[in-house]
């Protein structure tokens, strides 16, 4: 057994934690994995090329209940800790945060000052397929973009995956769900397509933390996270960072603009 | 422990003294300074008086020269050129565009890393702390230190002490057994870049200086710029043709009182080269 | 349904706040300036009400322009709403640029209760932009699907 | 230009500092050394470009108070507005040598200044003899100091010999690009 | 199915004249939902109004549409008309058809066109609008006035004085403020003392008003007419009930070299100690920061000397929560030390004086009995120096403002000098006069002109000490700026007035503005001058900005009515737009997710946190969003802000406002 397992053994005898997110060896891919006995630690390993961010799962309230837990977390969940943190929804009490270096060592995140400490140091570098993208999709003229996100949103089924994946799409009732007024058409068409990826958009602006995972749960591969990284990298340019990712809810008097007159 | 020295013109010359008490004092600290290969003049005021890209394109060479040598941190003794280097150096931070455009005129890459200590921030980071235990004859006088202007003004870009009343020279002559007095004159000009042109308005500054000086007992004005020095040491025939009276305190670089206090010996401090006998001391 | 250019009457929203805005509308008719009668006005009580969603939702029901004006700057009668609007629609512009849906069509103002005439030059204007921008057709089509698939049918 | 503040206007772009932004309360001037040497001081000087008006600036120009300036800073660390008077002086200085109208009065300061840049645009470095000797030169102050050389010399204060930058030619470029003539 | 009633109205002319008001009622008419429409010369008119009344009535309208002028015109008229007809006044709207058509088109199809569109998207609004209650806010009656100098006693003497209670705060052992330090006041020169000390002893007597000195403000929560204020009663070691104020203790102190903050620091004053005579209350605390007992360990003497036992060593601080119906923040200013000005001397010469100072020494409770005599040696001095402006109108190291009241006091000083020292001399620098106000002008003209006081238009630029004489380097700026050198036996300087020690902390625990130089922002420059942007606290005299004794008392008895207004109301009604966070059955209980994104958005802070707690065991089920109903203005920005959809604004909600939208498009 490695480091990461003993611990996960230990962690679960002592009645430390009720319960493990990790991650576990799949047919052909890693995926998420729940280990609540000692015996099934050892299908424990420590991988960051899981496409899940397992942050998703700490806003589940059926899934943990209100007992203690651990994660096994890379980059991607403890930028989605932090985030969560700010917006309420971690009870860090009973969150244990673990990561695993690259010589096997186990450590504990105890504060969230250690978390930003950690996600400073492990930034990722840009995906350049993304920011490929982007630069396309940008030296497109404005009728061109349209008829390029058109087609590809047209394609969309509206299974609402890049939602389920999302840590912070944490709503207990999502607009799409709304009915008075009917916002969002519910089924599938251009329309309410586009609207949806605006909103999920707008809604993840200043709070997403770019770890992909919408995008890579979408069913028919649609380049939807790069819209999210594209308003990122906006907001941060035009307005710089907003307090705990609260861009829409806090302002600059001197905030710039261009096109109020 | 290595530190890099820019002396300037006048400590080649008329203010030979000063480079030697600086240089004397340095071992007994274990500092070695050593020189900017190749430095130039700084320009002084005539470059700024007559053209500003002149001003900045002299101190900025000395810079980036100090910068090709490795230099983190440099000693500039004299206050003129402390100033100088120091406002080209804030100058170039400040605008990018005029960065470029004095790099371009030395032919060499600047980046504005090195920091520039005058003699008296010299002193209170590398021999502050170990002043007290080396002094083996107290400079037991009363004596009255004068900042002149180029050390505390500006302010905003020099940020060394208080610019009206500074303190930092008075607080070391106190650690060396001097007792230093409270006057009205610690940061007024001397007259500076007057003393060739316009001798009779700078024996008239310097008069006021010296005389305040004097009036309130002081049985030495301590310096640190070689300017302040020549104005009050070399000109005291006119300054005292200005006040109608012989006035012989002396005018004593504050690197010499230190030198004598830690038992240098005089000669090597320069103390003969000066105007106005040090024989009270 | 084909509108040609020169006859083109857009249809304008204007979605404006009760303080400054709307007020100053009202003096513009008070002072009698006259202005083209593509626009109407829907009055809230801050710009920082404007949900963005109304703004698609009016592209969606068929309007060609709109206009979403109130308080200036340090203006605002609840102190900062329209900073919280000025932020939201930088962000929800840029986003809405790089789907390719056409921002020129939405005319950002600031007009206080004072600027009657600031208010018909900037319904005037945008009158003029959107007639020679034309109906805005692609997103109307892409919101009227049901009606093209019954069109398809026929 | 035809508006009514091209003078102010022309010295902010070329210096940043902006005159409007003082309101006379003296300061400058209470605290300036050599204010009643000069033909008026820098309050005052200050007053006669806020009028932008052509006589006004000529005769600041014409007028030894930019010459007499030490640059001390005195006045800038003062100034409840922070109106750079240091830099200002610098610049109205280059005007008074452009315009060719230095105060007869302050030529032997210039000629100071001068012969300084000369002494170190060949040598890189200061050489007080050459810089003595070109100054008496321009002035025909021949007989002045003469009495300080001997003990000069005799104390170690002159150096006949001036010691010279290794590469003069990146100096003398320097001197090409920035001032191209110091006569 | 609703029941609509469309009233278009012609306004004599002013609308028929452009707009086919009878078309617009008919195709009104013919809409889903609309039970009856019709057109009217002058709907505002009485017949008009009782027009719409029948109407409402005899068709059992539930909703009504006027299209008429402008809603900020008439909309209330109109609103209290189907009140008076028993619908909700909030199930009536008005379409703007005069402001925002007729009055701006001509007339035409398009214009006839825009109107019905008008009056269509308003019908479908008011088809989802709800019936809303104005809501009704109890009042306590009862006024916390925080800070005791000339502005809230004022204030307090004023709001009781209408038979409303008071509370009154004063951090300090005394009340009175600035002005009982002062010796005479222009532009009357009457003693500060006797115009002051019979008010402050009103306040001590008043049945009305609850006095506390030594305490200060720790919490406030809670919202206009019902707040809820922590007060923190800082422990004096003194038993008030038992303390005579006989004043032994004080002359049995054997710590006597305390600067006194009465004497600005010229006087010394004892650990135990009364702040001054005539202080109110005039009983002394304990200053544990120089008290040898408090310090050491060891003394007690006080305790020793006092006949009735009233000292009481260590005894904590105490808290006390009140509840109050208004808040008039009264806090005051303070003015900047000798010590800031390097020019001057960074404080280090004794005889470098503020004008505070001066008012010290010049006052007759002074030692002297208001002979001036310098700090330095108590030498007449026979030369002195006022410098105005020092620290004012200067932006790089002072502040920029102008302090304002600082010509008019240095006049007086100039003035009682030169009453008091005869054959003195007395010099003052200054920039400018200004001396508007009434019998100001002519106040500083007497100091000229009878008091011949030597006017001097320049700055100062430095001061220093030679011979026990200060040597003042000045200007004259009307001699074309001759430099002035003047040897002087004392300097006073004309500090600037800036925000008191504490006031933006004060400021955030309120939830009140302030700005950039600390000073409390009123609601509107020009028309709310002594509200504040929070409903409920209102502000009186220079804690707002420098001003005079007359402008603070005008504050301070503009903020008592402000607060007697308030008070005497049993109720606060108020508009019912107001933002509401929803609630829905079990296990949701509201969709609010309580990420409480939306704090920072409320002006107001009128964003709680409501624990949802299980019936039975009481634990914390989820923890959402609340409105503060009393505090929020009803914006809406929450509402648009909040991602799930789960705030909404009562008469603007997504609802009504998606449906009149589509509807004017789909028209």
């Amino acid at each position: 057994m490695n480091k990461l397992q003993e611990r996960a053994t230990d962690l679960l005898k002592g009645g430390t934690v009720k319960l493990i997110i990790g991650f576990e060896q799949g047919n052909n891919k890693i995926r998420p994995f729940f280990c609540e006995k000692p015996e099934d630690a050892e299908k424990l390993i420590y991988s960051d090329d899981c496409s899940t961010n397992n942050a998703v799962y700490l806003t589940k309230k059926e899934l943990i209940g209100d007992n203690k837990i651990a994660i096994i977390a890379t980059y991607k969940e403890i930028a989605s800790i932090i985030q969560l943190n700010k917006e309420n929804q971690i009870k860090k009490e009973n969150l244990m945060v673990l990561t695993v270096d690259k010589d096997g060592d186990v450590t504990e995140l105890t504060s969230f000052e250690e978390m930003e400490k950690f996600c400073e140091e492990n930034t990722p570098a840009p995906d350049p397929v993304v920011a490929a993208l982007i630069e396309k999709i940008d030296k497109m003229n404005r009728e061109e973009r349209w008829a390029y996100w058109k087609s590809e949103l047209d394609k969309c089924i509206r299974c609402y995956a890049c939602r389920a994946a999302c840590p912070l799409c944490y709503c207990n009732r999502c607009i799409s769900e709304v009915n008075c007024p009917q916002w969002l058409d519910p089924w599938k068409s251009t329309l309410s397509n586009i609207e949806w990826q605006i909103n999920r958009v707008m809604h993840m602006s200043g709070r997403c933390t770019g770890c992909g995972a919408c995008a890579k749960a979408c069913p028919l591969d649609l380049p939807i996270g790069i819209l999210t990284k594209k308003m990122s990298t906006d907001i941060k340019e035009m307005l710089g960072e907003g307090e705990g990712g609260n861009v829409l809810s806090t302002f600059n008097p001197n905030d710039k603009e261009n096109f109020i007159h | 422990m290595k530190l890099g020295f820019y002396p300037g013109c006048s400590l080649q010359g008329t203010s030979r003294e000063y480079n030697e008490s600086v240089k004397a004092l340095a071992p007994f600290f274990d500092i070695e300074l050593i020189d900017i290969e190749d430095w130039n003049c700084c320009g002084a005021t005539a470059a700024h008086s007559v053209n500003k890209d002149l001003s900045l394109a002299l101190p900025t060479r000395i810079l980036a020269l100090a910068e090709k040598q490795g230099m983190k941190e440099i000693v500039v003794p004299c206050a003129s050129c402390f100033n100088r280097l120091s406002v080209t150096q804030y100058e170039l931070a400040e605008d990018k565009e005029l960065k470029k455009k004095i790099t371009d005129t030395i032919d060499m890459p600047y980046e504005g890393t090195v920091k520039i200590l005058n003699v008296v921030q010299f002193i209170d980071q590398y021999i502050k702390d170990k002043l007290t235990e080396k002094i083996v004859k107290p400079f037991n006088y009363k004596v009255a230190c004068y900042y002149g202007c180029l050390l505390v003004r500006p302010h905003k870009i020099l940020k060394f002490d208080r610019v009206e009343d500074p303190t930092s020279m008075d607080e070391l002559m106190k650690m060396i057994g001097s007792t230093p007095i409270e006057w009205g004159f610690k940061t007024e000009c001397c007259g500076a870049g007057l003393s060739v042109s316009r001798t009779d308005l700078v024996a008239k500054l310097s008069g006021n200086i010296v005389k305040d000086a004097a009036d309130r007992g002081a049985e030495s004005i301590i310096v640190a710029c070689p300017m302040c020095h020549s104005n009050l040491d070399m000109r005291r025939p006119e300054i005292n043709k200005y006040l109608k009276e012989d006035v012989t305190v002396p005018v004593i670089y504050l690197t010499q009182a230190i030198g004598l206090a830690v038992g240098a010996d005089p000669s090597k401090l320069g103390l003969q080269r000066h105007f106005v006998k040090v024989t009270t001391l | 349904m084909e509108e040609s250019n020169n006859n083109f009457e857009p249809r304008i929203i204007a979605f404006v706040c009760n303080w400054c805005t709307y007020a100053g509308a009202d003096l513009t008719g008070t002072s009698r300036i006259k202005y083209a009668t593509n626009v109407e006005i829907v009055r809230f009580p801050c710009t920082g009400r404007i949900d963005f969603m109304l703004l698609l939702k009016a592209f969606a029901g068929g309007a060609d322009g709109i206009i979403v004006s109130g308080c200036h700057p340090n203006d605002c009668h609840y102190t900062s709403g329209n900073f919280h609007a000025r932020r939201r629609w930088i962000v929800f512009r840029n986003i809405l640029n790089f789907l390719g849906i056409d921002v020129q069509r939405i005319r950002f103002s600031w007009v206080s209760a004072a600027e009657g005439a600031k208010w018909a030059d900037i319904v005037n204007d945008t009158v003029k932009e959107i007639r020679e921008l034309g109906p805005y057709t692609e997103y109307k089509k892409v919101a009227n699907y049901l009606d093209e698939e019954a069109d398809s049918h026929e | 230009m035809t508006t009514n503040h091209a003078i102010t206007s022309r010295i902010q772009q070329a210096t940043e500092v902006d005159v409007d932004l003082c309101y006379q309360c003296g300061k400058c001037t209470a605290g300036c050394v050599l204010a009643d040497d000069m033909e008026f001081p820098s309050s005052y000087l200050i007053r006669l470009l806020q009028t932008n008006k052509e006589e006004n600036y000529s005769k600041v120009l014409k007028s030894n108070t930019i010459w007499l300036c030490l640059n001390c800073e005195n006045c800038i660390g003062r100034c409840p507005k922070e109106v750079d008077i240091p830099r200002l002086m610098d610049y109205l200085r280059t005007e008074s040598i452009k315009r060719k109208c230095v105060s007869p009065k302050a030529k032997p300061i210039l000629s100071f200044h001068k012969s300084f840049l000369n002494s170190i645009r060949y040598t890189g470095k200061l050489n007080e003899i050459n810089l003595i000797a070109e100054f008496k030169l321009r002035t025909m102050r021949l007989w002045q100091d003469v009495k300080l050389v001997p003990s000069m010399l005799i104390k170690g204060k002159l150096k006949f010999l001036p010691e010279t930058v290794k590469n003069r030619k990146n100096i003398i470029r320097i001197f090409n690009r920035t001032i191209k003539n110091t006569k | 199915m609703s029941r609509i009633g469309v009233f278009i109205c012609h306004c004599g002319e002013n609308i028929s004249a452009t707009v086919d008001c009878e078309r617009v009622a008919q195709e009104a008419g013919r809409l889903e939902g609309v039970e009856f429409a019709t057109d009217y010369k002058y709907m505002c008119s009485d017949p008009g109004q009782t027009l719409i009344k029948n109407a409402i009535k005899e068709h059992h309208l539930d909703g009504v549409v006027v299209g008429s002028c402008s809603p900020r015109m008439h909309e209330a008229t109109f609103r209290k008309t189907c009140a008076e007809a028993g619908l909700n006044p909030y199930m009536c709207e008005i379409a703007n058809l005069r402001e925002h058509v007729s009055w701006v088109h001509e007339k035409g199809e398009a214009t006839t066109r825009k109107a019905i569109q008008i009056v269509t998207g308003l019908i479908s609004k008011v088809q989802r609008n709800k019936p809303l209650n104005t809501i009704k806010v109890p009042v306590t009656k009862c006024a916390l006035v925080i800070g005791g100098g000339i502005a809230g006693i004022q204030t307090a003497l004023d709001i009781a004085n209408c038979g409303q209670k008071v509370i009154m705060i004063e951090k300090s052992p005394s009340i009175g403020g600035h002005m009982s330090q002062l010796s005479e006041t222009f532009p009357t020169l009457d003693c500060s003392q006797c115009i002051l000390t019979p008010r402050m002893v009103e306040v001590a007597q008043h049945p009305n008003i609850t006095l506390y000195t030594y305490a200060e403000l720790d919490k406030l929560e809670g919202f206009v007419g019902n707040f809820k204020a922590t007060i923190r009663l800082k422990a004096k070691s003194i038993d008030y009930s038992k303390c005579t104020g006989c004043g032994l203790c004080t002359t049995k102190c054997p710590n006597k070299k305390i600067p006194s903050e009465f004497n600005e620091g010229l006087g010394m004053r004892t650990a135990i100690y009364v702040p001054f005579p005539q202080a109110v209350p005039n009983k002394p605390v304990i200053d544990k920061e120089h008290c040898l007992y408090y310090q050491k360990g060891k003394c007690k003497i006080c305790s020793k000397s006092c006949p009735t036992g009233a000292i009481e060593y260590d005894k904590p601080d105490e808290f006390m929560t009140i509840e109050v119906g208004a808040v008039v923040v009264t806090t005051g200013f303070n003015v900047l030390k000798t010590d800031f000005f390097p020019e001057y001397g960074y404080g280090k010469y004794k005889d470098v004086i503020t004008g505070l100072q001066f008012e010290r020494l010049a006052s007759a409770s002074w030692p002297t009995l208001g002979e001036i005599r310098r700090p330095s040696d108590g030498k007449i001095p026979q030369k002195v120096v006022f410098i105005a402006c020092c620290g004012s109108r200067d932006p790089a190291k002072g502040i920029p403002y102008c302090s304002k009241i600082c010509c008019m006091y240095t006049a007086k000083h100039a003035m009682l000098y030169q009453h008091k020292v005869h054959g003195g001399d007395s010099t003052v620098f200054y920039m400018d006069i200004r001396a508007g106000g009434k019998n100001y002008e002519e106040f500083v003209r007497r100091a000229i002109e009878e008091d011949h006081v030597n006017y001097v238009r320049g700055r100062v630029a430095r001061v220093y000490e030679k011979d026990g004489k200060l040597i003042v380097k000045g200007v004259d700026t009307l001699l074309g700026a001759e430099p002035v050198e003047i040897e002087a036996d004392m300097v006073v300087l004309a500090t600037a007035g800036v925000a008191s020690k504490g006031a933006e902390e004060l400021a955030q625990k309120m939830h009140i503005s302030y700005d950039p130089y600390h000073f409390f922002a009123e609601a509107h420059p020009k028309l709310k001058p002594v509200e504040t942007n929070t409903a409920g606290i209102f502000l009186a005299g220079a804690c707002q900005a420098p001003k005079d004794i007359p402008e603070t008392v005008a504050a301070a008895s503009g903020a008592a009515v402000k607060v007697v207004s308030l008070l005497s109301q049993e109720n606060l009604v108020r508009e019912p737009i107001v933002a509401v966070v929803n609630r829905c059955a079990p296990p949701l209980f509201s969709t609010c997710v309580g990420c409480f994104m939306c704090e920072t958005i409320c002006p107001y802070h009128a964003i709680e946190h409501e624990e949802i707690k299980d019936r039975k065991t009481g634990a914390v089920i989820k923890t959402i969003a609340k409105i503060n109903p009393g505090l929020c203005q009803g914006c809406g920005t929450c509402v648009s802000f909040c991602r799930s959809k789960s705030i909404d604004l009562e008469g603007y909600t997504n609802e009504e406002m998606y449906t009149e939208v589509m509807a004017l498009l789909n028209h």
